[in-house]
């Protein structure tokens, strides 16, 4: 019996994704062990000045756990306002519910500047400074529309007589949600929380608006744009950066493998 | 008021009020903000408050604003239209041919971590005049002169967005992939279908909701993005929204900005409709 | 079974929009008693059943369980536990965490939970499972998991939906023995839905038929069986001979009928039947017709035909005997005594009736067909 | 307490070698908040925010000062006032009206920067970005200001701050002409240094950090500092806002500090920007000086293009024109 | 049903990681044939259909439909069609776009398409139910969809997984005229899973019995029903009373056997028992008993015990019966000829068994419970 060797197109496709993906971002750590300003080829020498000089720069490193955390609060809070809401459009058929399904999808096309500066128009005078507590606020407001839509998705064909079941074995509505409709959605969750915190990691305009003194790492990056010489530290940040999400995913692989095998 | 809480729109209300008040009342602002000054005039820094519609007549008789409208439209088209296509497979990939899902998921967003800017700037580097892309070409020696339609045009903005918005698109698109129940596929099959023709017939149309999110969460924004086209889009790439920057920014004419922003705001309003409409339609005429 | 009314229903409607799902439930529930709802698929048993766990409010009527007003009371608080007809066994669990999903809210202890999950995994045949997937589960077994789940709680009252349908004969007969040692030991009130009516009639003290939204009799099995109350009824619970009868005289207790091929008899009034007629219907069960090659003896009875079809039930034999005159061929069942076939297709045969064993059941109508 | 002062500034210029007197006074920095351009900042200050100083430049100063955003300048409260290049204090803005808005902090050069190993230095003029031979080796500023100010020199304006319409059509003409040559309207300055280092551009129009840059880099590139051919100068420096909370003395203490030949010689030698305190250039580095352009600074002085506040109504026509011209029509 | 083979399966094995799911399967069936699978839930039932199907990978052995060997034949291109245990329907079509998917693959025309669409519908009662919606169907509703989505294809060989279980009596009942009746009509071979025994009995030609993933006994319903192969497949068909005897004397054709309780008898050699011994179990089916308080006449043999417990099953009435010595009760089965039960628990009966009842089941063993 001959054996018919199938190229598995799908997955080479997939790698040959991944590349495309990489290809910008592993230019970076290229560059940041350049030893010149200019992020430009021909390239003129191995240096890791770049990375000892990030010691120095505080603010540089202050600006990122800045992101760090607008973002994870952000993927935590739009997420959840985004699984209630999600919850109630896909499983609810109730007066308005087109009309608020409309509205939170409304940050999308509001262009980032009006939003930004009424924000901090209004937030000035409802007496909130400047400061990550609004960026976070703002952040949250923009990546809803992104939440929502990826949980309503999720949510849709969600069996229903599961959360029965576990409200009638006794558990309150919050247990229920907890211990069933949660982990039923996981896949969601997960999918909105990358996105939210992707969205938040990276957007600008309102962070430039309402951040006071902890300026976020865009804004430090944008602002610093005008200054070319500074670029590789930022390189060498976003190098390490990398790197440490590739290690911790790594890491959580293998102790996942690990659990796994013991398991058996 | 527990009685209430138990009918449906008792629930669905409750629900999802966190949400509808939390935008609801930071939208409020933003929105009336914009459509008063779009009736309003500025001249240098003072605002004149009288109630005029001569931002709208502006922007109406101006070709300029025509021209960049279509183009924006245009290029979030395209730029959609080949995020979503060359996401699908890897939405597919994830959620059908590998167990790894959470780390094929974190894998595609890593690389979002990092600064937008830098890795716009590493897209000039692989399109550019000496980069990555041209020197592979000219060392193969496939080609003597560099190419110089990499970069700086729609291409490179195409381009550089379908890889921005690699991870708004895939995820929809997996979670609606995921959800689909294995045994339709298997019926689909059983009943004579090839895998293309499976993809087509079943595959396809149960993953429109996911299609849909994807497409809007692409194209809405980027008919408003400014920076990408600035950045790699060289002299042909300004959209609409550079111009309302503009007229916020530099110009500091925010009447007229308002008015063109609501204009944007409209017009990919009527786009997304007419884009809804359409796709739900055609998923239905797949039989 | 106590004297104790454990669930009073009174006059209980559930509409879909105009479409009305259960229309004017009543019903009394006696503590321990094992009841059954049969009927037609969409007939309303889910609805009900769900009405009384508290996942689908009413529009109309009152529920009281152990002797509470459930107005206000909600699914988590009511002293019910529900084997869904869909399973709804918690994919991201195993099945040891599914059984004691409910447990986890008690004050056991992690052993005692262990424990009382494994007991009633033993239960149910799914003993050392435990760490089975959800998703590997076969249909049966998805079931049981199901039930133990509900039965781990043990509730004042027990709902279940077509909790052994997806069951094979040896298990489903070993469940129902199972079920109702179990009811009878902890005292539990059963009410169960399901389609199939040899389990209802084995397992429940009193069964409820429903048609169309409406709950037609109620009753103990045998009654129902003798006894029913119109058509419809009598073709859900086993198989009915229907005959056209005309009322010739009548008084309180019997009946002068003149039956379509077999002719006059003196048949007892059925105390269940509402409207009598002097066009009646009567029906016949199979198994109480005699069929045979040579005219028999001793029948009230007797008619000829042909044999148009024969059915082999294992335990029985079913024939189908085409009568001159009769539009549907007569069903006649014959236990399986020496595994033999006595007669086949396009013999003669005689069938004889004892005019006990032909039904009343009151006014001919004509039926609109259920789908 | 030193950090309780906040400067809403571009990033980097917390750089402590700028104030080193007010760190040692107060034993820390001020707290810093970011801006990636002078009409951001505008906006944001405009919305209501709240910070001690700013750092725009000075062709913005009219429009904050009518904004009234900005306090006037105690001249007498600042120690090196007089140290600063009397050339640079004149420059339109910084005083209006007979009020002072601005202390002068770094200043600099806008001009063609050129691939000296592609075009020799007697070829380059502004009128070679037109030139047809140059199609798509060219850059200027997404900015119609700057973009303008170019025009103007390249065509002769008599003003740039307030051109007649012939002149206003000749430079806009001018502007349509190099159009098909532009590569890109650069928005940031790296754009640029990557686009000139690589070879994809050989002539822009840019500041004097991009030819710093590009020297660092080995870049064989320069500006083209003849004033005859064109060059023009931007000046930038500190304000002291409306909204200001901290003590006069304290934020006087930071403008005496940023003004100080101490922190122009810093700036000078490790920044490779011209500051405006005469002294600072004599106690920096002679090679540095002429390594960076600025040891004749007299004669750029005379002849160059300063970016005043241009008048409101020309300033929306630019603008209008030159989103115009970047759409192709 | 045909002289010709349309399905060969020949030693398949199919592995769950370290678990055999089905084992060693062989199995020939004719064109034009009803086969049946039966077994206990979790026994291999829907893997064995899954594997004819193409839609799971087979460790082992070799299928040959219609004479093609299908090791290399995807699941599309098989000349089989299947109506799923879960239905699947398509959520994104309506029900005549559902049944009508696998047409548009033909090339036929859309008004032949239609046509055959409303046909079957029609033949499974849905008929003018085109427009509906999928998720506006009731289970019921659903499954018959599925099974008009196969028929339309009109198949070789047509595969079902439990097609009639969500169904209620009356309209399983009609279902299974109806699918008989096509079966025949269109010659399509059968092959359905289904776990009730009756189904399997009336509708198939032959029936395979399954456990624990191997295939036990294939045969005809009534030689599966009175020489079952062995002690689990006698209790799957039908009840069984199991006793335990002793061979004295045998030969070829008849054994002399001294039966626990009942004593001496001659009984037949069971061709379908493969090991015989000295300690023998043989079975006796419940209504091959007499049941009677009067010592009856004219049977091999007798025993005498008490009524423990009374069952009702409507057409027919089930005593279990203590008989001193013996382990379990005996269970006699009566047909309810008059709507009367004649013995209550407690009575003394006389039990009557003719030794032409007494099924020889071969070598006793200890059986391992079963899942
Ligand atoms: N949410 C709903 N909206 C509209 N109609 C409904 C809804 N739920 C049930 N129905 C209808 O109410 C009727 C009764 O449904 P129910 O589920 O109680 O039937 P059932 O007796 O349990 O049937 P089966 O035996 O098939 O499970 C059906 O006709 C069904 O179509
Ligand atoms: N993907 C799987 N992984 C592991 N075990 C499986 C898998 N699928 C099925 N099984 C196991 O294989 C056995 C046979 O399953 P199958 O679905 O064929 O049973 P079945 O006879 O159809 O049962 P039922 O009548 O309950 O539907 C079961 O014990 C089941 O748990
Ligand atoms: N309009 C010319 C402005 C030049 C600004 N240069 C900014 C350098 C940073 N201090
Ligand atoms: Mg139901
Ligand atoms: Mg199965």
């Amino acid at each position: 019996m001959t054996k018919v060797i199938r190229i598995p197109w799908l997955a080479v496709y997939a790698i040959a994704y991944l590349v495309f993906l990489y290809l910008p971002v592993l230019l970076l750590p290229l560059f940041s062990f350049n030893d010149g300003t200019i992020v430009a080829f021909p390239l003129k020498g191995f240096t890791l000045k770049w990375y000892a000089q990030l010691g120095q720069q505080d603010t540089l490193l202050q600006a990122m756990v800045n992101s760090l955390i607008v973002g994870s609060v952000t993927a935590l809070m739009a997420t959840s306002l985004g699984l209630f809401a999600a919850r109630a459009y896909v499983r609810y058929r109730f007066a308005g519910r087109e009309l608020s399904e409309g509205l939170v999808m409304l940050p999308l096309v509001i262009p980032g500047i009006i939003v930004a500066s009424s924000m901090l128009v209004l937030f000035i005078s409802i007496g909130l400074k400047p400061s990550l507590t609004t960026v976070i606020l703002g952040h949250v407001f923009v990546a809803l529309p992104f939440s929502v839509s990826i949980m309503k998705s999720a949510f849709d064909d969600f069996d229903q007589s599961l959360e029965e079941a576990a409200f009638d074995l006794g558990e309150s509505v919050v247990g229920t949600f907890r211990r069933v409709t949660l982990p039923i959605v996981a896949p969601g969750i997960i999918a909105s929380l990358l996105v939210t915190f992707t969205v938040s990691f990276d957007e600008f305009v309102l962070a430039f608006f309402l951040s006071g003194n902890s300026p976020t790492l865009p804004v430090y990056i944008w602002s610093q744009i005008r200054f070319p010489a500074k670029l590789p530290n930022t390189l060498a940040l976003g190098s390490l950066l990398l790197l440490s999400s590739v290690l911790l995913l790594l890491i959580a692989e293998y102790f996942r493998r690990r659990s796994i095998q013991s398991s058996d | 008021m527990a009685g209430v809480l138990r009918s449906e729109t008792g629930k669905g209300l409750a629900l999802s009020a966190p949400a509808t008040l939390y935008v609801g009342l930071l939208v409020a602002v933003p929105l009336c903000i914009l459509v008063a000054y779009s009736f309003w005039t500025q001249t240098y820094v003072e605002i004149d408050r009288k109630l005029t519609w001569a931002n709208y007549q502006e922007a109406f008789t101006d070709p300029l604003v025509r021209h960049l409208m279509i183009r924006s439209v245009a290029i979030a088209g395209a730029v959609t239209l080949a995020t979503v296509c060359l996401a699908y497979p890897i939405a597919y990939f994830i959620a059908f041919r590998t167990q790894k899902k959470t780390l094929w998921l974190l894998l595609i967003t890593i690389p979002f971590w990092s600064s937008y800017l830098l890795r716009v700037f590493s897209w000039k580097l692989i399109l550019g005049f000496n980069g990555v892309l041209n020197s592979a070409l000219i060392s193969l020696g496939l080609i003597q002169e560099p190419l110089t339609f990499l970069l700086y045009n729609e291409f490179a903005v195409v381009l550089t967005l379908a890889h921005a918005w690699a991870p708004f698109a895939i995820l929809p698109i997996y979670v609606s992939l995921q959800k689909i129940d294995r045994s339709l596929l298997e019926a689909a099959t059983d009943l004579g279908c090839s895998k293309l023709e499976r993809f087509v017939r079943v595959t396809l149309p149960l993953t429109v909701p996911g299609i849909i999110a994807a497409c809007l969460i692409i194209f809405i924004p980027t008919v408003g993005d400014y920076v990408t086209p600035a950045l790699v889009g060289g002299s042909q790439g300004k959209m609409v929204a550079n111009l309302i920057q503009v007229q916020f920014g530099a110009a500091n004419n925010w009447p007229l900005g308002a008015t063109l922003s609501l204009l944007a705001m409209l017009s990919v309003g009527c786009v997304a409709i007419v884009f809804v409409v359409a796709v739900t339609a055609l998923g239905r005429r797949i039989r | 079974m106590s004297e104790q009314n454990i669930i009073e229903i009174k006059g209980v409607e559930k509409r879909f929009g105009s479409f009305v799902a259960v229309s004017d439930l009543n019903l009394t529930l006696k503590e321990g008693e094992f009841f059954s709802l049969l009927g037609p698929s969409g007939c309303g048993k889910t609805t009900a059943l769900r009405i009384i766990a508290g996942f689908q409010d009413h529009e109309e009527g009152e529920i009281r369980i152990n002797g509470r007003t459930m107005g206000e009371v909600p699914a988590n608080k009511r002293p019910t536990n529900m084997v869904f007809q869909s399973y709804a066994i918690f994919p991201h669990l195993n099945v040891g965490d599914n059984v004691g999903f409910g447990l986890r809210k008690t004050k056991l202890s992690r052993n005692e939970i262990k424990e009382r999950v494994a007991e009633a995994l033993e239960m149910v045949e799914l003993g050392g499972l435990q760490d089975r997937k959800a998703n590997e589960l076969s249909g049966g077994q998805r079931q049981r998991v199901a039930l133990a789940r509900a039965l781990v709680m043990r509730p004042k009252v027990l709902l279940l939906d077509e909790p052994l349908s997806a069951l094979d004969k040896n298990l489903r007969e070993a469940m129902q023995l199972e079920m109702r040692r179990l009811q009878q030991k902890l005292g539990i009130t059963f009410v169960m839905v399901t389609h199939d009516q040899y389990e209802a009639m084995t397992m429940s003290d009193r069964i409820g038929v429903m048609f169309a939204g409406q709950l037609k009799q109620v009753d103990r099995p045998e009654v129902l069986y003798s006894q029913p109350c119109n058509r419809e009824v009598a073709s859900f619970i086993g198989g009915m001979n229907f005959l056209d009868a005309e009322v010739t005289a009548e008084n309180s207790e019997s009946l002068e009928v003149n039956v379509q091929g077999f002719g006059q008899m003196t048949i007892g009034v059925n105390p269940n039947v509402q409207v009598h007629d002097k066009e009646l219907l009567v029906g016949v069960r199979p198994e109480q017709l005699e069929i045979s090659a040579e005219k028999p003896d001793g029948y009230d009875a007797l008619v000829q035909g042909e044999v148009s079809d024969v059915a082999f039930y294992g335990e029985s034999v079913h024939y189908y005997v085409r009568v001159d005159g009769l539009k549907d061929s007569i069903a006649v069942a014959v236990p399986n005594y020496f595994h033999t076939v006595d007669h086949s297709r396009g013999d003669t045969v005689w069938l004889g009736v004892q005019s006990a064993s032909v039904i009343d059941l009151g006014k001919r109508e004509s039926l609109g067909g259920e789908k | 307490n030193a950090a309780d002062l906040t400067v809403f500034d571009w990033s980097g210029y917390e750089d402590q070698g700028f104030y080193g007197d007010y760190v040692e006074k107060y034993g820390g920095a001020p707290s810093y908040t970011y801006f990636g351009s002078v009409e951001e900042a505008f906006t944001k200050l405009q919305s209501g925010f709240e910070a001690d100083l700013a750092h725009p430049c000075t062709d913005a100063l009219r429009k904050w000062v009518a904004a009234d955003m900005i306090k006037p300048i105690d001249t007498s409260k600042l120690e090196n006032w007089d140290k600063l290049m009397p050339k640079i204090k004149e420059v339109d803005g910084i005083t209006i009206d007979g009020q002072t808005y601005m202390v002068p902090f770094e200043w600099g050069n806008t001009g063609l920067i050129y691939r000296t190993d592609m075009i020799s230095a007697d070829d380059v003029s502004l009128q070679l970005l037109a030139d047809p031979a140059y199609q798509g080796k060219v850059a200027i500023p997404d900015a119609a200001s700057s973009a303008f100010a170019m025009a103007a020199l390249a065509t002769g304006a008599s003003s740039y701050t307030d051109m007649s319409d012939e002149e206003f059509q000749k430079a806009g003409d001018y502007l349509r002409a190099i159009h098909p040559n532009v590569r890109f309207y650069w928005s940031d300055a790296g754009q640029l240094d990557q686009a000139i280092a690589s070879g994809e551009v050989t002539l822009g129009w840019g500041w004097n950090q991009s030819e710093l840059n590009l020297i660092w880099n080995e870049t064989p590139a320069v500006m083209m500092r003849d004033v005859d051919k064109g060059i023009a100068t931007w000046v930038c420096g500190y304000v002291h806002l409306k909204s200001a909370k901290q003590s006069d003395e304290q934020v006087y203490d930071m403008l005496n500090a940023l003004s100080s030949a101490a922190s122009g010689k810093y700036i000078i030698e490790s920044w490779g920007y011209a500051h405006a305190n005469e002294d600072a250039f004599a106690q920096a580095d002679p090679e540095l000086i002429e390594t960076y352009g600025f040891s004749d600074v007299d004669s750029f002085f005379e002849g160059s293009l300063f970016f005043d506040a241009v008048n409101p109504e020309l300033e929306a026509k630019m603008l209008k024109e030159f989103e115009r011209i970047k759409a192709g029509f």
